[in-house]
């Protein structure tokens, strides 16, 4: 048992952070936030040099083959330096073309930096459902036909393609009959409506009219990507535990920095016996939330199902109530600054908070985790 | 023990809604509904309303035109108000600055600023938090220097809510610097527009002007505007901060913010069927739901014992009332799940008719979740609050 | 509106104090529970004459037709005091023969202290749900034949006559079908196995062996018992609210008594800020834990079955939860003293640990709660 | 990072779990699994069958008779007890005082202890706390006067764990009164057997003898039963205070004790639906695994680190652990409904074959329940560990 990071990848969390450091400061941050695209091509740029976009991707299309250990390293320094650019986004949407297996040129752009992906899955009525799609796929020629309307696709407008699920068959929430398809951003019929979220990042409204897309975008097989989503959704959870956990850390580590130093009644307000058990407390949660988040990681690729979906719900609820316990007292004991756009801690509070809805809340994998075969006495 | 409304009271329920019926714009009405913040102008606006019924001032004596109600009438009031969403009859002007002026003011403040105030026809600002002062508030530093009748006053005050909009602030100041800290400590009224006024926005984590930094370079301020004597300052701030915190609770806004997540959460479905039917999702509300009725009841239990001033108890009070509306406004987003992400400026700020995603209710709420937060931490924070607890009523 | 107790209600709440005070401390109690039959006659006689036993009862029958609120006073006096006579349980079956209407001399007993009551209603399988019956009455000559096993009867072996739920028509869980009997105790074919509580009181399994009864043992009407149990649980609902406000009342008290005089490091342990706080919230769970008793008893004779049910779930839902916390953190801040056997703390803190478990715990009455029509929008 | 047992660590563990099964009394097993208190012999019988096989001390270097494992090893073996069900070694010698002795201790206490210990041959009970000495223990009055080569001890100790049955205690005494309060300490080996003690029960709110008072009059204790020197009694106390903590979690317990949980509310049916299938029942004790999952990757963290201190971390691994095991109790109960009123004190005690109610695996939880409440206390309450890690971890 060895809960050590290898040389390697402290190598490249070390450099990331450094880049972000000195290249992504919180005022960089918020002026890309605030700018009309929300991201920057100049930090892909440079994350593309620093290996990040290869990291995901598999050996035989010019990646690292990444396995969720390294993602953790370098999602983590993404969560505590607040990124915005679509590199959660993206790599997700890398998995799929993983687990598809004959998406090769479009893999060989993202690890060179050249395509950046959006995963569009979601819709109005689904919450945390991805199998509950209205969108439809037909057939159509040799091809699909795509007709339906994604919401709050995660870096939408930002992407070269698309991940998208549709219904090839069965009724709007039967796992069988969902198909999935890798869809260029600028194919005719696509709209893509642009907005910002409240942890300063983008998504967008995606609609499809009549879609056109050919055969070979369809990832895996028609009507049978239930699996596939499942498993891409359960990576996806891996990616936001380890960022979250670097977003707790960055904020519990400026709340000890806040308390230390804030001084009240002539003495740090860090010296309250109240709020140092509360801090105690949050320091619990953040370990708990630390060891979940490195057990989803080393677990995502143990090649069990069952086993897998356990994990990563029990990684999602644990970091989620970390999450916010964490995020809640942060704010509070920063007092008045807690609640300004001006210090790091507020964005860190938002981004645990959208984090939290994003890939199913507590409740949501609270009830997968029960329903789990694993879970019977 | 008889925990129903009498006859009387029922009565003026009656009169509270038909006349919120047939006054509240609707306007209005649908912002705070929807949760759209609210311009300078609609807050004067709802304020006068009331003003011309006579009923802008609730705990206000008649002699200075309150409407001479009970305090179950008030509580009757402010829930009716909560619930049917009209505009806050903002605090600073009607509740904090006035019951200090009709104590401890000159005839002559009694006279100028009560029946403005009644009238909304200033907008006042409480200049009491500095960066190094918040929950330590008799450590300001704000320095006011008497030179023949006026005082010149330079400093800073923070977390100054709505100064953008105000004509007046009530401000505390050291006189003195040289005795005990709370002993040196004046109350003015300032002038927003007196030169050597600078307001500067802090916007929140919601990106919302709400509050500010005031700075004060040679301010110069009239001597007549001390309130009662130099130096006494503190007392008056105390005898404001156990004055007329019934409404701290907000139980009528929280009965309305309920009634809002619950609609939500049946018209928001999971597995196909509304949220509201799902057991953990249901009993998270039921836990709400049922906190508030005790509340209520706390609250009138506090009020018909103590009508003025309900003491220590209101730090109860100020507690479980903010953290209920933080819960409440916490399920919201949870009903939304990732449709709680788009965050729509525009729509918010009322400047857009709808919101991006087309879902006007829910595009606020998140903001609002945000927004929320606050409220455990200013007033006097929730530790504050429970050290008040412990030292006056525990007697730890 | 008026939240004060008339000034008969303080003088017999005054009364019962003083006797429990005097003739009933801490010892005399502990003598009680641990001789045995876990009871005092004399205790009961002194009762007798303080009003206590004719003050539930109509004034019909002897009784003072003492109503919910006037019960409140009482009980949180039984509560502070951890007095273990059959109180409960015969003012709980008396209300049962109140709602029957045809039980008049059963009840003058009961004004007048000569006849204890107990109510046979859950059985092994039941858990919190009354209607879940397998006892069955059968049609009998004249009258009824009843077989089956009741579970945890409160004070069974200490009552002179049992009220009792069985099933004359319909299935195991139905509503329908549900016949209530009252039963002397020492009708053939009953036996009853005597045991202690853990909080220091007696119950009993009580078996029914072909138990005869005359068609007047009928409460109400044959096999429509089941308002009537609804809302005679609903009135044990408000008793046992009653008795844990005075029991969190006594135990907060001496927990702050506890953490004023123990001292630690040089100074009174009440001055640590983190225990004043959780102190603090011990009182917010009080008081609205107090503000849910007093609403219970004012609105349970408020005419409306939905609006009582509504009422009587949340307060036991409320107390419940202030129960629990002020219970369990009054045993923290007592130290190894609250975990002894020596302090009433403890017993307190047991007490609420089974009211908690009586007629409903949280989540029962949460799910109850969620139910009923008043809680839609 | 690789987060699964070597194939080393497997073959360990399925001699562990062969070993179990073949030496642990199915007696023994039954009363613990079915929380039935256990019995002096009980303990030492368990005690005996894990010394034959050399492992009843597996944190002790191999010179003493330990078995020489990893950290990991030692990890899975107190797992595989746990989830066995086998009576607890007591610490109070393997863990407690052994250390200490080893570390201080003259090579004549050294041979003439040890090995008694390894073989459970004295039953050693803790005295450290005193009436006025609970979280701040080195206020301890218990006052030892050398005379000679003795030393005459007077005062009291109390919470003092099955000390009924004990043949030694070690002790804090205070040899010097006229210097700071930790500096007068001495850590004393005592004779149970000597006169002038007497042992008085507690019983806990469970009606369970399981701590005592312990009272010294005129107690004399040969002065070669003094560990280290005079007056550096405080610095062995905090030794062995950090000292052998990781088992401290009790995550194998709590394993079993969950497994038991679910079993339990499997056969235990809500409107005619096992209970485990109730979606708010499931979700707290889906609530408990997932804490005890994390609580278990944090212990192998701290474990695999700092092999045989694991340093202030230890207080979160108490912290949560002691929780973890409270709520399981507490869930326990919750299953059993009203069924969880019965008290059988002859069941709890083993003077029963069968429980009153007829219901074996119920009728000792709600005891179980009052009793695990001790477990936040003791050990250091988890205030004082909350006050450990803010100041060692945190830097508060």
């Amino acid at each position: 048992m060895d809960f050590n990071f290898t040389q390697e990848q402290q190598q490249y969390g070390d450099a990331l952070r450094r880049w972000i450091d000195k290249d992504y400061t919180f005022e960089t941050r918020q002026r890309i936030v605030h700018s009309s695209t929300g991201v920057s091509g100049a930090a892909w740029q440079a994350l593309t040099e620093l290996g990040m976009t290869a990291l995901p991707v598999p050996s035989g299309q010019g990646g690292f083959d990444g396995d969720a250990i390294d993602m953790l390293v370098v999602m983590q320094e993404f969560g505590r330096g607040l990124v915005v650019e679509p590199y959660f986004a993206t790599a997700w949407g890398a998995y799929f073309l993983k687990l598809a297996g004959n998406q090769y040129h479009l893999l060989q752009d993202v690890a060179e930096g050249r395509a950046k992906l959006a995963c569009a899955l979601g819709e109005k009525h689904s919450r945390y459902d991805l199998a509950d799609i209205k969108t439809l796929a037909a057939v159509n020629g040799e091809g699909y036909r795509i007709d339906g309307t994604k919401t709050v696709v995660l870096h939408g407008a930002q992407a070269d393609a698309l991940v998208v699920s549709a219904r090839s068959a069965g009724g709007q929430r039967d796992v069988n009959g969902i198909s999935l398809f890798v869809v260029p951003t600028d194919t005719p019929g696509l709209t893509i409506r642009d907005y910002r979220t409240l942890d300063g990042r983008r998504a967008a409204t995606v609609q499809f009219s009549h879609v056109a897309v050919p055969a070979s975008a369809l990832l895996g097989r028609l009507g049978a990507g239930c699996d596939m989503l499942d498993e891409a959704a359960d990576y996806g959870v891996t990616l936001l535990c380890s960022e979250a956990l670097g977003v707790m850390d960055a904020l519990f580590s400026s709340t000890l920095d806040y308390v230390k130093t804030r001084q009240q009644f002539g003495v740090p307000i860090g010296s309250f016996q109240a709020l140092q058990h509360r801090l105690a407390d949050m320091y619990i949660h953040l370990e708990q939330a630390r060891s979940m988040a490195m057990l989803a990681a080393a677990r995502m690729s143990c090649g069990d199902p069952g086993e897998r979906r356990r994990i990563m719900s029990a990684a999602k609820v644990r970091v989620g109530q970390a999450a916010r316990f964490i995020g809640q007292e942060a704010v509070q004991l920063h007092g008045g600054m807690g609640v300004t756009d001006e210090l790091p801690a507020s964005h860190h509070f938002k981004r645990l908070a959208m984090i939290e809805r994003t890939l199913g809340d507590i409740d949501h994998h609270l009830e997968r985790y029960t329903a789990q075969k694993l879970f019977q006495p | 023990m008889d925990l129903s409304y009498t006859a009387a009271d029922l009565a003026f329920r009656d009169k509270v809604r038909a006349f919120l019926a047939a006054n509240l714009p609707p306007d209005l009405q649908k912002k705070v509904r929807n949760h759209v913040r609210l311009t300078r102008n609609d807050y004067v606006r709802w304020h006068q309303i009331a003003a011309r019924q006579g009923w802008s001032a609730p705990g206000w004596p008649v002699e200075h035109g309150g409407p001479g109600w009970t305090p179950t009438q008030r509580h009757i009031w402010e829930e009716e108000c909560g619930r049917a969403g009209t505009p806050q009859i903002l605090p600073f002007g009607v509740n904090m600055v006035a019951p200090v002026i009709m104590a401890f003011g000159s005839a002559a403040q009694k006279a100028h600023y009560l029946p403005r105030i009644l009238n909304c026809e200033d907008w006042w600002c409480q200049g009491y938090s500095e960066p190094g002062a918040g929950s330590d508030l008799a450590s300001l530093k704000t320095r006011a220097v008497r030179v023949n009748d006026v005082y010149i006053v330079n400093g800073q005050k923070t977390w100054t809510t709505l100064a953008q909009h105000a004509d007046m602030m009530f401000c505390l100041v050291r006189t003195d610097p040289d005795v005990r800290k709370q002993e040196g400590i004046s109350f003015l009224l300032i002038d927003m527009t007196s030169p050597g006024i600078t307001v500067r926005p802090i916007l929140t984590l919601d990106e919302e002007h709400e509050v500010n930094e005031v700075f004060f370079e040679n301010v110069r301020v009239p001597a007549i505007n001390l309130v009662g004597q130099e130096n006494k300052g503190w007392t008056y701030a105390k005898y404001l901060l156990g004055h007329e915190r019934t409404g701290i609770a907000g139980v009528g806004r929280s009965k309305r913010e309920l009634a809002f997540l619950k609609k939500l959460a049946n018209e928001h479905s999971k597995h196909g069927k509304p949220l509201l039917q799902d057991p953990l999702f249901a009993t998270k509300v039921a836990n709400v739901e049922i906190e508030l009725m005790a509340l209520e009841t706390t609250v009138l239990r506090v009020i018909t014992r103590n009508a003025h001033s309900p003491g220590p108890e209101a730090s109860l009070l100020k507690i479980r009332g903010t953290e209920i509306q933080q819960w409440i406004t916490e399920l919201m987003i949870e009903v939304l799940g990732p449709n709680a992400l788009p965050f729509d400026l525009a729509y918010l700020d009322g400047d857009s008719e709808h919101a991006v995603t087309g879902d006007d209710a829910g595009a606020p709420l998140a903001a609002n979740y945000l927004n929320m937060r606050k409220t455990s931490i200013y007033g006097g924070s929730n530790e504050i609050q429970k050290n008040i607890i412990a030292q006056m009523i525990l007697g730890l």
